[in-house]
Parts: C-alpha cells; sequence; structure tokens
C-alpha cells in the first residue's frame, strides 16, 4: 500500500477514538477519491472511443496531432512523477527541507512546462479548424484531454499551497499528509496520461 | 445567440418572475405555478420571521450550521430532504389531479412536463439520496462504535452543497422555469434548439453539484465502515446495516461519475456549442442514454439497499431474534451491488441493438431477483419462531415485505425485452418504480425514521399515529399505483399531460383517491410528530434503549452525547449489545475516562453552502461576472481553510466521567420494561430482560 | 408546545378508536394487496384496441403470450411469500402467537439451499424464454410471408409521424393502412428529437433517431383498426401524435392507394417543411388538408423518391445546423396554438 | 521501514520505475510510426506497453503491493478496475452494435 504513510507518527493518542487523524485513514481515503475520478475519466475516455469516428468532415487526428509535442509532454509528467517521488522520500527520511523544497519546485516547473506545451498544442490545433464546435469527435477530445490538464492544474496550485506552508509552519505532520496525498494524486495524473497518449493519440490517429 | 451576448445580469429579467405571467396570461396553470413560487417565498420568508422572533440564530449558527457532528448533519439531511419531499409530494397531487381531470385538465403541457421533471428530479436526488445518507450518518457511526464519519469537514461539505442544489431547484419556482425533459433529461430535446431557455441549466447544475455532493459522502462512509470500526467489529460483526450502507457507498463512488460527465457533457453542448449529444456534426444522443443509465441503474440500488438493511434491524429487533441468514444477506447485497452495474442497458432494450445484447443485459437484470429473494426468504425466516411485535416499523416493513415484491415482479416482467417493448414509457414502468421506490425505499426509511427518532431525540413518537400513518400509506400507495399498472398495460403512455382514450379514465379516478390517502398518511404523519413533541415529557426514554435493540447504538444514553461513546467498546459478538445485555454486562462504567479528541465546529460547510448557491444561480442565468467571482471565492475559501491548523477541540475527562455517572445513575433508577410495555410511558429506555 | 394542534387532535381521537380495532388485526392487510393487485393486473373489460392484450398480428400475440408467461413463472418463487407471511405473523404473533420460540436460531443447511436454488431455478427458465424470445423477435429480422413484405419509411416529427410508401410512391400523415397477412418491414427516422414510435397490438417499440434509422418489422393476421402513437415525451404536442392504424384486405388496400394517389397533394420540399414544423397534426390538417382528403389524415403523392434518405443525410452534411434549418426548433417554424401551450 | 538505508532503497524503486517507464514509452512512440498505422494491430502492442506502464509505476511510485498491509488498496484497485472494465467494454460494445445497425438508409 502506500505505506508511504508510515513515516508519520500517529497522533499522540489522547483516546483511540480520535480516528481522522490516522495517516493511513487519510491516505486511503484519499485513494478511493482518486478511485471515483478514475471511473470519471474512463467514462470520458468510453465517449472519446464511441466519437472516434465523428469527425463529421471536419479535421481528425491525422491532420491535427503533434507527436513530437506529445512525446515532450509525456517526458515531463514522467520526469515529474519522478521528481515528486524524490521529494516524497526527501520528506520522508527527513532530510533537510531545502531539499525538499528544491524537489518540489522542480516538479512545479516541470509540471508547469507540460500545461504550456499542452496549451500550445491546442492552439496550433485550433489554428488547423480543430476547435470543440467543430465536431462530435474534436468534443470528445477536448472534453478528454483538458480535463486531465485542468487535473494538473489544480495539483500546481496544490504544490504551490504546499510549498507556502512548509515555509509557514515548517514540516508538520498535517503538511505532511497532504504532501504524500499530493504526490499520490500526480503520480494518478500520469497513469491517466498514459491513458491518454495510447488511447486518445495513437488509438485516434490509427482509427482516426 | 452567443453567450457572451448577455448583459450584466445575463438572461434575467422581469420576465423570469414567475408573477409576471399571471398578469400576461391569467390562467388556472399560471395560478398554480404562482401560488408554487409565493409559498415558497412565504416560507421562506417565514422561517427567517421565526429565527429572529425566538431569537435562535445564535444558536443555529454555532449548534447547527457549523456543526462537524455526524448526528447533527445527519438530521439537517433528513430536515433538508423532508421538506423537499413536501413538494415533491404536492407535485405528486397535482400530476395525479390533472390526470384524473383529463382530457379536461388545468395546466398547460409545460407545466405538467416541470411537473414530472421536478418531482422526479427532486424525489430521487434530493428526497430519497438526502434521507438514506441523514439517517446513515446518524447512525452507522454509532453502529460501529464509532466517535464520528472518517472526515466529519468533508461530511459537512457534501451537505452544503446538496443543499445549496436544492435550493436552486426551489428558486426555480420561482425565477425563470424548470426543464420539461423529465428527471433523465435526454438530449437532443434538452440541447438548446429544442429548449433554449433555462430549464434544463437548472436541471445541469442542481446534478452536477448534489452529485459531487453525494460522491463525497460515499467516499467518506465506505472509509469510516471500512478504518473506524471498534475493536472486535470484523466485518462479519456488522450490522446488516452497515453491509447496506457500505454497498451502497460503493455505488455512490462507482456510479455517480458517468452522470455527471452526462451532465456536464449536457452543459457543454448547451453552454459551449460543443456536439457530444447534438443532432448535427457527429453528436450522438445515445451515448448520453448510456451514461445516464450507467449512473441511473445504480442509482435505484444506491437507494434501496440502505432500505434493505433497515429492515433487516426491524426485522430482527421486533421479532426478538437474531437476524437469519447473515452470511446469506451480506453476499447477496455484495451481489447486487456488483450486478447492479452489469444491467443499465434494460433501460433502453428499445433503442436498436441487437437481440445478443439485449439478451445478456435481459438476463442480468433477471439474476438480480435470485439474491433479492434470498433477502425476502430470509426477512420472512427472521420472523419465523420469533416473537412478533406489531409496532408502526414493524407494520411498514411488512407492508414493505408484501407490496415489494410485487414491484419486483414487474421489476422481472420489464427484464424481458420481448415484453418490454410493449410497456417500455407506458405507466406499467411508472408503476413498477413506484411500487419499489415507495415500499421500498419510502417505506424503508419512514420505518427507520420511527424505530430510531428516540434515539435521537430522547423521546418516542406517538406510536397510534404512526401505524395510522403506516396504514395509510399502505392503502393510499396500492390505490395510486395499481391502477397504473392496468392502464399501462392498456396502452396509456407516461408523461401524458392529457388522454382521449376514456378507458383510461376510471384508473386515473382511482389513482387520484387514492393520491388523497396519501396526502392523509403524509398529514398524519405530520400529525404524529406535532403530538409527540407536544407529549415528549410523557414519552422520554432517557436510558436510550426503548425497543430492546440488539446493536451498539442502543446502548449509550438517549439522545447519544457528542463523543457517542465515553468509551469506545469492543465488540465480542453480532448483536453485541444483546449479547452484553444477556451477560448482565451492560450499563457499566468504563475503566478510565479520558480526554476525548473531537473536531471543532466549522463554518467551512456554511460558507460553501451560500458560494455554490450562487454561482449555480449565475451559470443559469448566464451573469459571468458573478460566476466568475464565486468560483473564485470557492477556490480561495477552500485554500484558507487549509490554513486552519487547530481544528480539534478536547473534551475533558472529567465532562465525559459527569455525563456518564449522571446517565448510569439514571440507568440504576429506571424501572425496566417488558415488550408489553413499550409504547406506554413506562417505557424510558431501559429494556427488560424476557428470556 | 402546547400550541401544537390541540383542536385536531381531539377530532382525531375518535376517529382513532374506531381503527384502533382494526390495528390489532395488522396482519389481515397482508393479503389485501394481493386482492388488489389481482383486479387490476387482468382488466376484465378490455375495451380499449391499442394494446397488445388485444393483438392483431403474431408479433403482439406472442408478447402477450410471454408477458403471462412471465407472469405465470415468477409465481412459484412469490406465491410463497404472499401465503407464508401472514402465516408467521398469525403463527408468531407476540401476543397469543402459538408458535415455538428460537432466539438464536440463525441458518439452517438445506433451507438455505431452498432459498438460493428456487429463485435460480424460475430465473433459470425465465432466461431460457427470454432468449428464445427475443430472438425471434428481433425487430430488425423480416417477417417471413406468403407474400414479399411492404416497405414503409417512417418519419418523426413533431408532432406527427409521416409515413412514406416508397414502392407506391405516396405518403400519409395521421394515417397507416398495411394490407391483411402481409409482412410490413419499416425503417425509422426522426427530423427532430428522439421519440419512440410505438403500434402496441401489432408490434412493440423502438426508438427513431435523427440522422439515424432503425428498423421495426410486423405483420397484421386480422382486419381492424388500432392506433399507433409516440411515448417519449416531446413536448406540447406530444399526446397529439397519434394515428390510426387501418388493416385493410389486398383491394381495400389497392382501393386506398389508389384514392391516396387521386388525392393526395404533392409533397415537395416545401410541403415537407411545412410538416416537419413544431405543430400538431390538427394544425397542419388545416393548413395542408383538402376536401377531399379524411379529417383525420393527410395523403401525399411522393415526389421525391429519396426524400427518407435526404431527411436522415440532414445530419451527415459535415456543417452546423443552425435553428432555422432544424425541424422542431421555434425558429423552423412552429403552429399558433404552439406558442403559448396547447391547453389540453 | 526506515531504517538508514531506507533512502537510497526507496530512491532506486523510483529510479528503476522511471527507467522503466521511459523504456516502454519510447517503445510505444518508436512502434506506432514503424508499423504505420494501416496495420490496427499496432493497437494491441501500445495497449500492451501501456498496461505494462501501468503496472511499473503502480508498484515503483505507487508503493501498490500484494503484502498484507497493502491488501486493502490492492483489492480497492483491482474492484475499480473491474467497474471501470464493465463501463468501458459494456458502453463500447453497444454503442459499436448500435453504430452498426443504425447507419444504413436501404
Ligand atoms: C423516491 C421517488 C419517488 C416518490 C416517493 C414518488 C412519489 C409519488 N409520485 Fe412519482 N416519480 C418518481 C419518483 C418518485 N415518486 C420519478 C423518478 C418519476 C419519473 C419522472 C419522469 O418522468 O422523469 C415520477 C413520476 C411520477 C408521475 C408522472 C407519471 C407519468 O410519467 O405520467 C406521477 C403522476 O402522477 C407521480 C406521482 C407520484 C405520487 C402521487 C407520489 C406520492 O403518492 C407518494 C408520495 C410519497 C412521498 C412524498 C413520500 C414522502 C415521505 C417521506 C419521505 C417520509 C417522511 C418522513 C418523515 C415525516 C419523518 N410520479
Ligand atoms: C429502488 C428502486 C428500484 C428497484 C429496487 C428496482 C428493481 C428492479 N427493477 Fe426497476 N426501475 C426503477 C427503480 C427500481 N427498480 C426506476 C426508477 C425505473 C425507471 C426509471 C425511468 O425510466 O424513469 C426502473 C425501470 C426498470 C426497467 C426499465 C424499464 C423500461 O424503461 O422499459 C427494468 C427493466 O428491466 C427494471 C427492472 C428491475 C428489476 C428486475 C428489479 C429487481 O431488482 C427486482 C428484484 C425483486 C424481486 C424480484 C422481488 C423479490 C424476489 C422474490 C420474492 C423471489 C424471487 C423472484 C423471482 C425468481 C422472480 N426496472
Ligand atoms: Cu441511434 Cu445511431
Ligand atoms: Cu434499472
Amino acid at each position: 500500500m502506500s505505506g508511504n504513510s508510515s513515516s508519520i507518527s500517529k497522533p499522540p493518542s489522547v483516546d483511540p477514538g480520535a480516528i481522522h487523524k490516522d495517516p493511513d485513514m487519510v491516505i486511503f481515503g484519499f485513494w478511493v477519491f482518486m478511485m471515483s475520478d478514475l471511473i470519471f475519466f474512463g467514462v470520458v475516455f468510453a465517449i472519446y472511443i464511441t466519437m472516434i469516428g465523428a469527425t463529421a468532415g471536419g479535421p481528425g487526428p491525422r491532420e491535427l496531432f503533434d507527436f513530437g509535442s506529445l512525446f515532450a509532454q509525456t517526458m515531463l509528467l514522467l520526469t515529474s512523477s519522478l521528481t515528486v517521488g524524490i521529494a516524497t522520500i526527501t520528506m520522508k527520511h527527513q532530510r533537510s527541507q531545502g531539499s525538499f523544497l528544491f524537489w518540489v519546485v522542480i516538479t512545479l516547473l516541470l509540471g508547469l512546462g507540460f500545461l504550456t506545451l499542452e496549451l500550445y498544442d491546442f492552439s496550433e490545433m485550433a489554428a488547423k479548424g480543430g476547435v470543440p464546435q467543430r465536431s462530435g469527435y474534436l468534443s470528445a477530445f477536448f472534453g478528454l484531454v483538458p480535463l486531465h490538464g485542468l487535473h494538473v492544474t489544480f495539483g500546481c496550485l496544490w504544490m504551490l499551497v504546499m510549498i507556502v506552508q512548509v515555509l509557514m509552519v515548517g514540516m508538520t505532520d498535517l503538511v505532511k499528509l497532504r504532501f504524500l496525498r499530493l504526490a499520490l494524486f500526480w503520480h494518478f495524473l500520469d497513469l491517466i496520461w498514459i491513458g491518454i497518449f495510447s488511447v486518445v493519440y495513437f488509438g485516434g490517429w490509427v482509427y482516426g | 445567440m452567443n453567450i457572451m451576448d448577455y448583459g450584466w445580469l445575463g438572461k434575467l429579467s422581469w420576465d423570469s418572475i414567475v408573477f409576471s405571467k399571471l398578469f400576461t396570461n391569467f390562467s388556472v396553470s399560471e395560478v398554480v405555478a404562482s401560488t408554487a413560487g409565493s409559498i415558497v417565498i412565504f416560507a421562506t420568508v417565514a422561517i427567517l420571521f421565526l429565527l429572529t422572533w425566538f431569537r435562535v440564530w445564535g444558536t443555529l449558527w454555532s449548534v447547527w450550521l457549523t456543526s462537524t457532528d455526524h448526528k447533527r448533519i445527519g438530521i439537517m439531511y433528513i430536515v433538508f430532504a423532508l421538506v423537499m419531499m413536501t413538494r415533491g409530494l404536492l407535485e405528486g397531487m397535482v400530476m395525479r389531479a390533472q390526470q384524473a381531470a383529463a382530457p379536461d385538465g388545468f395546466l398547460y403541457a409545460d407545466h405538467f412536463a416541470q411537473l414530472f421533471s421536478t418531482h422526479g428530479t427532486i424525489m430521487i436526488f434530493f428526497v430519497a439520496v438526502p434521507f438514506v445518507v441523514g439517517l446513515v450518518n446518524y447512525v452507522m457511526p454509532l453502529q460501529i462504535g464509532a466517535r464520528d464519519v472518517a472526515f466529519p469537514v468533508l461530511n459537512q461539505i457534501s451537505l452544503a452543497i446538496t443543499a445549496s442544489s436544492g435550493i436552486l431547484l426551489m428558486v426555480s419556482l420561482v425565477v425563470g422555469e424548470f426543464s420539461t425533459g423529465g428527471w433523465s433529461a435526454y438530449p437532443p430535446y434538452t440541447g438548446t434548439d429544442f429548449n433554449p431557455g433555462v430549464g434544463p441549466d437548472y436541471w445541469i447544475w442542481a446534478i452536477v453539484f448534489s452529485g459531487a455532493g453525494t460522491t463525497l459522502t460515499g467516499i467518506n462512509f465506505t472509509v469510516t465502515i471500512l478504518k473506524c470500526r471498534a475493536v472486535g467489529m470484523g466485518f462479519f460483526r456488522m450490522p446488516m446495516f452497515c453491509w447496506t450502507v457500505l454497498c451502497s457507498s460503493i455505488l455512490m463512488i462507482f456510479a455517480m461519475p458517468p452522470l455527471s460527465v452526462a451532465a456536464l457533457m449536457l452543459g457543454f453542448d448547451r453552454y459551449l456549442d460543443f456536439h457530444f449529444f447534438t443532432n448535427d456534426l457527429g453528436g450522438n444522443m445515445m451515448n448520453y442514454a448510456n451514461l445516464f443509465w450507467l449512473f441511473g441503474h445504480p442509482e435505484v440500488y444506491l437507494l434501496v439497499l440502505p432500505a434493505y438493511g433497515i429492515f433487516s434491524e426491524v426485522f430482527s429487533t421486533y421479532s426478538a431474534k437474531r437476524l437469519y441468514g447473515y452470511k446469506s444477506l451480506v453476499f447477496a447485497t455484495m451481489s447486487i451491488a456488483v450486478l447492479s452495474f452489469t444491467v443499465w442497458l434494460h433501460h433502453f432494450f428499445t433503442m436498436g441493438q441487437s437481440p445478443t445484447i439485449n439478451i445478456v443485459f435481459g438476463i442480468a437484470t433477471m439474476l438480480i431477483a435470485v439474491p433479492t429473494g434470498v433477502k425476502v426468504y430470509d426477512w420472512m425466516a427472521t420472523m419465523y419462531r420469533g416473537r412478533i411485535r406489531f409496532t408502526t416499523p414493524m407494520i411498514y416493513s411488512i407492508g414493505f415485505l408484501i407490496l415489494f415484491v410485487i414491484g419486483g415482479l414487474s421489476g422481472v416482467i420489464l427484464a424481458n425485452p420481448t415484453v418490454d417493448f410493449q410497456v417500455h414509457n407506458t405507466l406499467f414502468l411508472v408503476a413498477h418504480f413506484h411500487n419499489v421506490l415507495i415500499p421500498g425505499v419510502l417505506f424503508g426509511l419512514l420505518a427507520g425514521y420511527n424505530y430510531w427518532f428516540p434515539k435521537a431525540f430522547g423521546f418516542r413518537l406517538d406510536e397510534r399515529l404512526g401505524k395510522w400513518s403506516a396504514y395509510l400509506w399502505i392503502v393510499g400507495f396500492m390505490l395510486t399505483f395499481f391502477p397504473l399498472y392496468g392502464a399501462g398495460l392498456l396502452g396509456m403512455p407516461r408523461r401524458s399531460f392529457s388522454y382521449m382514450d376514456l378507458t383510461f379514465k376510471p384508473y386515473m379516478l382511482v389513482a387520484f383517491i387514492g393520491a388523497m390517502v396519501v396526502l392523509c398518511a403524509l398529514v398524519t404523519l405530520i400529525l404524529q410528530l406535532l403530538v409527540s413533541l407536544r407529549d415528549r415529557k410523557k414519552n422520554r426514554v432517557p436510558v436510550g434503549d426503548p425497543w430492546d435493540g440488539r446493536s451498539l447504538e442502543w446502548s449509550i444514553s438517549a439522545p447519544a452525547p457528542s463523543y457517542n461513546f465515553a468509551e469506545l467498546p469492543r465488540v465480542t459478538d453480532r448483536d453485541e449489545f444483546t449479547e452484553t445485555k444477556e451477560q448482565g454486562r451492560a450499563y457499566q462504567p468504563p475503566k478510565v475516562y479520558r480526554n476525548i479528541e473531537m473536531p471543532r465546529n466549522n463554518p467551512l460547510g456554511f460558507i460553501l453552502c451560500v458560494l455554490s448557491g450562487i454561482l449555480m444561480f449565475a451559470l443559469v442565468w448566464y451573469i459571468w461576472w458573478l460566476a466568475l467571482i464565486t468560483a473564485l471565492a470557492i477556490i480561495v475559501v477552500v485554500i484558507a481553510s487549509t490554513f486552519r491548523w487547530d481544528s480539534e477541540q478536547i473534551i475533558p475527562a472529567s465532562q465525559v466521567q459527569q455525563d456518564t455517572e449522571r446517565w448510569l445513575e439514571l440507568v440504576k433508577n429506571t424501572e425496566p420494561v417488558g415488550r408489553d410495555l413499550e409504547n406506554t410511558p413506562q417505557n424510558n429506555g431501559y429494556a427488560k430482560l424476557e428470556h | 408546545m402546547d400550541w401544537t394542534a390541540k383542536a385536531p387532535i381531539g377530532l382525531f381521537q375518535k376517529w382513532m378508536q374506531v381503527w384502533g380495532e382494526i390495528n390489532r388485526r395488522s396482519y389481515g392487510l397482508a393479503i389485501f394487496p394481493f386482492i388488489v393487485l389481482l383486479i387490476f393486473l387482468f382488466p376484465q373489460s378490455i375495451s380499449a384496441t391499442e394494446s397488445f392484450l388485444m393483438p392483431l398480428g403474431p408479433v403482439a400475440h406472442e408478447q402477450k403470450t410471454h408477458f403471462f408467461w412471465a407472469t405465470a413463472l415468477t409465481m412459484v418463487a412469490i406465491l410463497p411469500v404472499f401465503i407464508l407471511v401472514p402465516v408467521i405473523l398469525i403463527k408468531y404473533r407476540r401476543k397469543k402467537g402459538k408458535g415455538i420460540y428460537a432466539p438464536k436460531w440463525e441458518s439452517y443447511g438445506p433451507l438455505e439451499v431452498i432459498m438460493w436454488g428456487v429463485p435460480f431455478l424460475v430465473i433459470f427458465v425465465l432466461s431460457f424464454m427470454l432468449w428464445r424470445a427475443t430472438i425471434s423477435l428481433d425487430p430488425y429480422e423480416e417477417i417471413e410471408g406468403v407474400v414479399p413484405p411492404i416497405s414503409v419509411q417512417v418519419v418523426g416529427l413533431d408532432w406527427k409521424w409521416l409515413f412514406i410508401y416508397p414502392e407506391l410512391k405516396i405518403a400519409t400523415v395521421g394515417e397507416l393502412v398495411v394490407p391483411v397477412h402481409t409482412p410490413v418491414s419499416m425503417i425509422l427516422t426522426s427530423d427532430t428529437v428522439m421519440q419512440s414510435f410505438w403500434i402496441a397490438a401489432l408490434a412493440g417499440q423502438i426508438y427513431v433517431m435523427p440522422g439515424m434509422t432503425t428498423k421495426l418489422n410486423f405483420i397484421a393476421t386480422q382486419n381492424g383498426k388500432t392506433q399507433g402513437e409516440n411515448t417519449q415525451y416531446t413536448g406540447k404536442g406530444f399526446t397529439g401524435q397519434k394515428f390510426d392504424v387501418l388493416i385493410k384486405n389486398e383491394e381495400a388496400f389497392q382501393a386506398w392507394v389508389a384514392q391516396v394517389r387521386a388525392r393526395g397533394i404533392a409533397l415537395d420540399s416545401e410541403t415537407y417543411n411545412r410538416l416537419a414544423m413544431r405543430t400538431t397534426r390538427v394544425e397542419v390538417q388545416k393548413e395542408l388538408g383538402t376536401a377531399q382528403m379524411p379529417e383525420h389524415a393527410l395523403y401525399f403523392t411522393l415526389t421525391d423518391p429519396q426524400l427518407f434518405q435526404s431527411v436522415v443525410m440532414r445530419y451527415h452534411s459535415g456543417k452546423p445546423l443552425n435553428m432555422e434549418q432544424q425541424p422542431g426548433t421555434e425558429k423552423f417554424g412552429q403552429g399558433e396554438d404552439a406558442a403559448e401551450g396547447a391547453q389540453p | 521501514m526506515a531504517e538508514k538505508s531506507g533512502f537510497s532503497v526507496h530512491l532506486r524503486t523510483y529510479l528503476t520505475g522511471y527507467v522503466l517507464s521511459v523504456v516502454l514509452t519510447l517503445a510505444a512512440f518508436w512502434a506506432v510510426p514503424a508499423v504505420g498505422r494501416e496495420n490496427k494491430s499496432v493497437l494491441l502492442l501500445v495497449g500492451l506497453l501501456g498496461v505494462a506502464q501501468l503496472t511499473v509505476q503502480l508498484k515503483c511510485f505507487l508503493n501498490v503491493t500484494t503484502q498484507k498491509e497493502g491488501r486493502d488498496n490492492l483489492a480497492l484497485i483491482l474492484f475499480s478496475t473491474l467497474i471501470l472494465l464493465i463501463i468501458v467494454l459494456g458502453t463500447a460494445w453497444i454503442m459499436g452494435n448500435l453504430a452498426m445497425r443504425m447507419h444504413t438508409t436501404m
């Protein structure tokens, strides 16, 4: 499991009923949330699959996709998944707050880089007439890929908040617990991205 | 028209207010609409006035609105459900009256369509769901021996956004109009081309937000049950109710996303001219039907499973006997939960897919009858060799047992694609689902309400009026909905505001009489509450165990202390409290008193309720600046709330000791009563051991 | 809180005393619903002919048989509930109940087997029936008949159905006439929102959707008259979206065709657009009907044999349809009554 | 778990995961143009590579294990996958079939 949480001391037990701060429980709760989110994505994926043919004479995957940029985005996100992991173990093993923050900032920058490239891609697509209003297929594309982008944006925001909180109160248990969840979330977004480049881009390119 | 082309008030204008039409177009239909609008306004003003008059704003704020206590949140959910229910019920009445009066009804077609759309939406999303969630909130943590749910603040937030979307629906009575697309809101009919008004937008936002609330609730309950059980309570020692709640929560987690996606995509089509479900440019409305029922089917089991749980508790308690076939029931519950994800297509057998698909989904649907049947038989076996007491909850349960089986039977009939081709979209279907929803879900909730009320408020509900109400519900239900089976078989489509064929008339008249009986049932129910409030001193049950209960929630005082248990119980048996009572271990003081840490009050939920309400309203009416501001405000508030470091409070051991000792003292001075006297004032909640 | 409803209480108390008596015999209530069910599930006086309970062809007939069989079979699992619940309630009621009391009794192997086994067997048999019937009644499957099928193209409009007989080069609204003992092979689409096409006495429902086609096959084996309709709510005119179905023998059918040809007006695009507006049949009848046509139907001669295809292709042009081009919207045009909700 | 060598052990896990993921990604990006879109079975390959990468990341980044303490999570993930498959495959099946049966104009 996300045995990650084992580095957090359980709250000094006032009484065994004060469960709502038990790190294992909080992390597990977050997992449940992610699985619900997974279904959310899954449904949008399903819609995308059913709409691959619905280009209505408009531009399709073959005209629109830029695999170079896609590869760059993939690498950025994948690397950020590594760096957030390093940040996590720095935190777990109580390395210095500075090195922890360093890795968080790197992750944030990679995330922002990903978003920039993605937005640039969208604008390129729009220039070729690839706007969601053009066809059912493009609606499905823009329903799915930016949904992931939105998640990444929230991840970045979350990361900013974490940086501020670490600077404010240091690495308290609560902050650590929050960061663990953020890291899970970030890894999860990379998992979704694997689905996106396989199904949306490659699948679209082959079948579209 | 481009969505940016609106002024700073968006689409809002004087004509949007319901009363304006009364002047331009005076008719019965508009009078009904305006009356409904006035009731909303009047009720709001009256409530605000009363709150001020009795100077309870402070208490309201500190005890209720900011509370993170699962018990209070549960009660607020139920109160909310009851308010919405009143509206839903009245709408049902008006619809029955319209059909009884047809072919010369008194409502405009569109008005009738708004009625069934709001009625369906409200009854499912804002009555049944919050009622279930409310009861679970109150009862489940007590049953598993926990101090609260896993995430108390999240709990508050779920309530907040459910409430604000409900309020949005109320607003739609006064400003603008609601969707006419039914609770399922199928596009393209609900798309901008065919429905350019704000109706579907009201539906979309109410669904998206309340759906999010329900998902969060599901997460909360799942984690609570999986991680917060008392020591010793293995999975197979959980009360049956908790099992059903677990399965139902899983359905909330996995079944709500398809609905949110469907509604949001419909929103994208409407607001941003996307083409998910439109007629042109490759849109495909079949995708919508598919998504909606991917949610819709699990949803109905989400509602009925906790009701099954309640019935299990009630049958066992009032038969003074262990629940028969516990493991069977657990297995049946889980099968229903999993199977419910494999049957959604039965809602569109007639879409044109190949027979193979219809067969697969038809058989999967029928299979659900097996575990459900097992449940029914298990409940019968629970009563078998018991000592059955005919109390109010029990009457609901028996009514359920008989009536639900009929609803299930019609469900199995619908599951045959061959037959469904003939009864789909007819009143036969309407009869089916009311027959499972009312005796199944609502009777369950009412049984639970009568059963747990004394635990929540410390006094029993009036038994006589309770029984009265139960009988009226049963009779009224039968009169209202059995005729619809007949009318449906004879070919009357659902959602008909009128009909020319007078064969249907007698059926509609009987149904109308039935609806009147149901109204009496509701009045009796309210009366029961009022009478019980009047007699609350007489009917107090402070010891906390008025029914000789079997699970942990009965082992503490009524009402329960905010921290639930002075000392968290150690569980050794499935019917833990019965076991302790029989072994004479009940009502013992804890070995040590400890400080108890509980979540503090938090204004977050209330703030989010207000903000999300405004956000939804702004979105419905295209008031972009307001939508932007509130959306940002929500983000800021949520972030700000994470900077609150001291979210806990300590209840000192001394206080716990004082409460507990006072209660134990009371127990000592109370005369235990036998079951024959359980509905007399002698019953102070201390059950005598009888066997 | 003494203000709480003192007066009504007094009234109620008397009323309740009477009912108190009945309450005590609560278990009697258990059989009541069953009786009511019997009354309503099998209505004796079926005067309506728009029901599959009065079938006019083999499809509906088989559906009816299947309905009764399914009901009967489920009774195997359900009747025990109706019978045993009252028995248990009487025998094990707390006061005066004569049954033994076994508070810890909670499972019994053989009973478990029956509880799972019986419903399972019933479902097994039902599933088998379902499988057979679903395959044999696939609405897409053409019906074997002695004569070749007659084809009909159906277009769902707000709020009427347009029937095109492509081979006969005629079209009608408000009246569908089919020859007896001749298979009918329908292909259906919609030129507005999704609707559900239904002729209960002949075949089940099928959805119609814009830009797509579905199929429906049936055969009528009796002369007669029934009604067809749309069952999917589509707005104000929804309940009026009905049509007569007449089943005639061959000569009468030919005579009818000749009549339609003689009396019908040309179904050109102008006329079609009028039909496609958001109007009830009664409204278009006023506009397009002539003295030669019956009161409840419109007759057309088909000028464009590709009409049906062009209706379907409207949605596949690859260009957006704005509201002026989308039949069924307000902008496309609507009847006068429709402007302010049709009061029935 | 946090013994002395813990840091480098953990780091090694993450690095392994990273390298494997990069390799799998490269393989996918190389395979698709290499095989070309005429041969649709390339998608099967992409799918397999994707699943492999998912597994790698679940194990190395998200620390999902089959060990006892992690059973809850594993069960949760498997159950979610089951539902996901039902939803996605079911939808694809139904909508694919409908698309086939609905686009004939006689
Ligand atoms: C839970 C769901 C629920 C419930 C309870 C009801 C209750 C009732 N409904 Fe139904 N109804 C629906 C769900 C429900 N309905 C849905 C989903 C639709 C489809 C909408 C659509 O077409 O899109 C529908 C549609 C529908 C129609 C339209 C049928 C048509 O399409 O032609 C009609 C017509 O008369 C109708 C009537 C009634 C009536 C008279 C009642 C009443 O008789 C029954 C009233 C009962 C209650 C209001 C229960 C209240 C009591 C409690 C909750 C407990 C109270 C507890 C305390 C006081 C503590 N309903
Ligand atoms: C709580 C709500 C609830 C519940 C529990 C159920 C339970 C069931 N429902 Fe129902 N259903 C709805 C709510 C519910 N439904 C709603 C709201 C709709 C319509 C929505 C809309 O269109 O607006 C609907 C519509 C609906 C349809 C679609 C019809 C159509 O649109 O044409 C079908 C078709 O298969 C169906 C089937 C079933 C079946 C087989 C069950 C089974 O679970 C029933 C199982 C129970 C029993 C069978 C009785 C007990 C068993 C025994 C005593 C022993 C064994 C019995 C046998 C062996 C037969 N339902
Ligand atoms: Cu409906 Cu294609
Ligand atoms: Cu269903």
